[in-house]
């Protein structure tokens, strides 16, 4: 076991799934996903913007609440976030609540802007840390946003890979469902099916997630961590802030 | 002509019963010492609509049984966890939601902004959000061929009310980046706004400052209310009171906390600044 | 990421002939020097969108048979009379004209802006320009009753070209209050940018400026053009240069004066700054 | 005959219809209606609120050039100026050009915001200096903007007023027409009558325009040519610049 935490690897695998894009926008609360797009920054040689929501020097809209959301009408964001109370195997998202609307047993704060750039970015990685039978369901109680659309939907975007604490799925687009695509170190295919209650594709070998180097760390710690601490302080300092050598 | 008045209270009590009451998210610049104003006057039948989302304001007045209707894209207070009112109302079905998502409250205020009915927009179809709105419609795109789009009523609040750091003397107030604030101000028929300052100068004058402010004539009234957004924060002027709102998130996950929360920090007393 | 050009030339030679191209009118900042450059390559059958009218520039390159269509709510040159170059190809049938209004050619923008394919609007109805424009629709208000509505069909123009005063190092072009820019650079595919200088800073690091800024993210290329707005004036940097437009304008009035004043200052040399 | 200009009874004319108003907006290259603008707001003791466009300091509007079309939509300007190339005994004005349309045998700049500006603003004053049958005729050729619409399209605004400068028209909504109002000193009905081709209302009396007052002239020459300069320094110069007392 080499000497990196869980959210680094996750940080790591993140980041592989932005290479090589031009811009990459990250909503509110998402330090993880955050530090993906700054390490993702950090590897491409400037070529690739990243706007993270609640961070001033990170930051270039100025056009108010809705410049992000015009922003991927146009064209202009090639991947973003989305989380989810549940997450079903088809890709559809609740950020709304548990139980029967309106009155939810567990409600959740609400929709945010996923019903729409889940549409409109080409790349939605969807990402939650906890894995377990509650989140991943087989369908969601409310669709806050689908996973997929029919035919005639304006769609340019969608799923592109689901993100845990145990393992990455991939979104199959025309299967309409997950497959599973690689498991992080210390975890196993088992256990991934026993906290997963929705169907998903095991291809025949299964890889394991690989493990962060050392050039990787060494970002993570230094120019991520000092970029990500301006909007997520507690975060940086809790994942980077041990482990950092300087 | 923007009026100025000498107190909050005066603004607050520019907010009737049943108005329909467009709010600023957490970090937006919220009118907090306005809002406890509400929760003493003991307004009701609020419909609160957060632009595009309500946090801290829309868990109090939730609580303190000001608001019938809450429409946002979300209700949050962020890092300091769910809005612990918001959640209990929900589930005592005494506040009714309707959920939106962050685009489709811009759009709807944008068609408020232009005087427009509807706008059009893409994405959304199939959102369980859709199924619950019966006020939104999908259309046919009429430039297209079997391509159904939403169509977005206009959102026209009666009131738009927020905190900003600076007013001069003939109304106009600097919001900086924050232009959600000026298209809250477009959209909504009456503009009331709380700030640090009211400078004796003209904001329009230089183009500097001009390229950030909403003109006088979208502004109603104007109250001063130094550290007016507190316990949250406002911009780079102040940040939040973390200890306050940490307390607050504590409390308030009973009622009987809650009502301890409004007895100590605005029935009988204010919020420290 | 914004490529930074040396010269007005390069930033001209990303525009195509046939390119769709948005343009403010002359009170906005008009890239006159990349206009000029534009007729010096002879680029042909540009598809000129005024937002929402044009000027100067746009009787220039109509006069030099660069403009197979014009879409805008004016082609005038203001106090200095009609723009000579279009009224005559006009009644030649030289130029397709795409006559509009003012709020439909902001409306089409942003409809482009928010990528939905069209945008409702009120008044018009009953107007020629209606009856002229097959792109145009009237569709039935879906949350009325025989309440109709023109629907605008989103303008997405190819290139947005203008001057401004400030750019930084990173490609942030400061604006002010001149937003129809921002909106055009929002709309546009690709955003040509010439400016008075170009400076060593972040225009988005102070809240004061990021609020009249163009973020480098829209801005394709820029180039360094000072004075770059001459003939005409540039906000309160400089005014028009009013002997220079008078003698354009007695020298447009004929075919020959026209191409005179081209030999002079276009092909072989260049406007006096 | 009083010491003041042609041009000074025109804005004083337009000046007494804005009484009362809260905020009257001026088009470009309208130095008359921009000089009753702000002759009304002096009157206004605080309560009118001028917007100038092409005024740097006389001009609110920060949302670029959209701005005075919502506006306006928002029901936030009382009232507007339209002239126009030619007008017809309905309110149909044209900007547009002469001739068959789209090759016109003259052409006009275009139709600028009237298309729209004619729709949503409640009083819209049109105002055409000269005043002769090639101008004032029974049907435009090109509609810019229409007069009057069906019962079923939305149109809170229209024209209120016609003022050229040998008379005030007032328009009739209902009748769908104009009728005379009043008539400049120096000119006849007979005159209006020859000089204007479309038919239009004559009340049993009509009344001489009121020539402006001594208290107007202060204004008008005082602060009024002071404001108007501003944008339309020749107009002030050559309007009031002789007859400044100070």
């Amino acid at each position: 076991m080499s000497d990196y935490r869980a959210e680094e690897l996750l940080i790591d695998v993140i980041a592989a799934m932005l290479e090589g894009l031009g811009h990459v926008a990250v909503g509110a609360s998402s330090p993880i996903p955050g530090a993906a797009a700054l390490l993702a920054r950090e590897r491409s040689d400037g070529g690739m913007r990243v706007s993270v929501l609640g961070s001033r020097r990170h930051n270039f809209f100025t056009d108010g609440g809705r410049e992000l959301f015009d922003c991927a009408a146009q064209g202009r964001i090639d991947a973003f976030f989305l989380g989810g109370g549940q997450i079903d195997g088809q890709g559809n998202i609740n950020l709304v609540g548990i139980g029967d609307y309106p009155r939810s047993k567990v409600r959740f704060p609400g929709s945010f802007g996923s019903a729409y750039l889940y549409f409109l970015i080409p790349r939605v990685i969807l990402f939650r840390q906890e894995h377990n039978r509650k989140i991943l369901v087989p369908k969601v109680d409310f669709i806050s946003a689908p996973g997929v659309s029919d035919a005639n939907v304006y769609r340019p975007g969608g799923p592109h890979a689901l993100v845990t604490g145990r393992c990455v799925f991939r979104f199959d687009k025309p299967r309409r469902r997950f497959a599973l695509a690689t498991i992080h170190p210390g975890h196993t295919i088992e256990e991934v099916r026993d906290e997963t209650s929705f169907d998903f594709d095991t291809p025949d070998s299964i890889a394991t997630t690989p493990a962060p180097d050392a050039e990787t760390l060494t970002l993570l710690r230094g120019p991520v961590a000092e970029a990500l601490a301006e909007t997520y302080p507690d975060f940086a300092a809790r994942v980077f802030g041990e482990l950092v050598t300087r | 002509m923007t009026r100025h008045l000498s107190t909050v209270r005066d603004l607050a009590s520019m907010i009737d019963s049943g108005a329909r009451v467009a709010v600023p998210p957490d970090y937006s610049g919220c009118a907090m010492a306005a809002v406890r104003e509400l929760i003493r006057r003991g307004v009701r039948d609020l419909h609160l609509i957060g632009v595009p989302q309500a946090g801290f304001q829309a868990d109090m007045l939730i609580g303190a049984g000001c608001v019938g209707t809450v429409e946002s894209a979300a209700v949050t207070i962020g890092e300091y966890g769910p809005a612990p009112r918001f959640v209990a109302a929900v589930k005592a079905g005494a506040v009714r939601v309707l959920d939106s998502t962050c685009p489709a409250i811009h759009a709807g205020l944008q068609a408020a902004e232009k005087g427009i009915p509807f706008m059009p927009l893409r994405g959304i179809l199939g959102s369980d959000l859709v199924a619950h709105r019966d006020d939104w419609r999908v259309i046919d795109n009429p430039f297209g061929e079997d391509d159904p789009i939403v169509a977005l009523p206009a959102i026209r609040p009666d009131v738009a009310l927020f905190h900003a750091g600076v007013a001069d003397r003939f109304g106009n107030v600097w919001i900086g980046v924050r232009r959600e604030l000026m298209l809250m101000a477009h959209a909504a028929a009456a503009t009331l706004v709380t700030v640090e300052e009211i400078v004796d100068d003209d904001l329009l004058a230089d183009e500097r400052t001009a390229a950030g402010t909403i003109p006088a004539l979208y502004v109603t009234a104007l109250a001063k209310a130094p550290m007016g957004a507190r316990p949250i924060g406002l911009g780079e002027r102040y940040p939040a009171d973390d200890g306050h709102l940490r307390r607050y998130v504590e409390l308030a996950r009973t009622e009987e906390g809650f009502r301890r929360y409004l007895d100590e920090f605005v029935l009988a007393g204010e919020v420290p600044a």
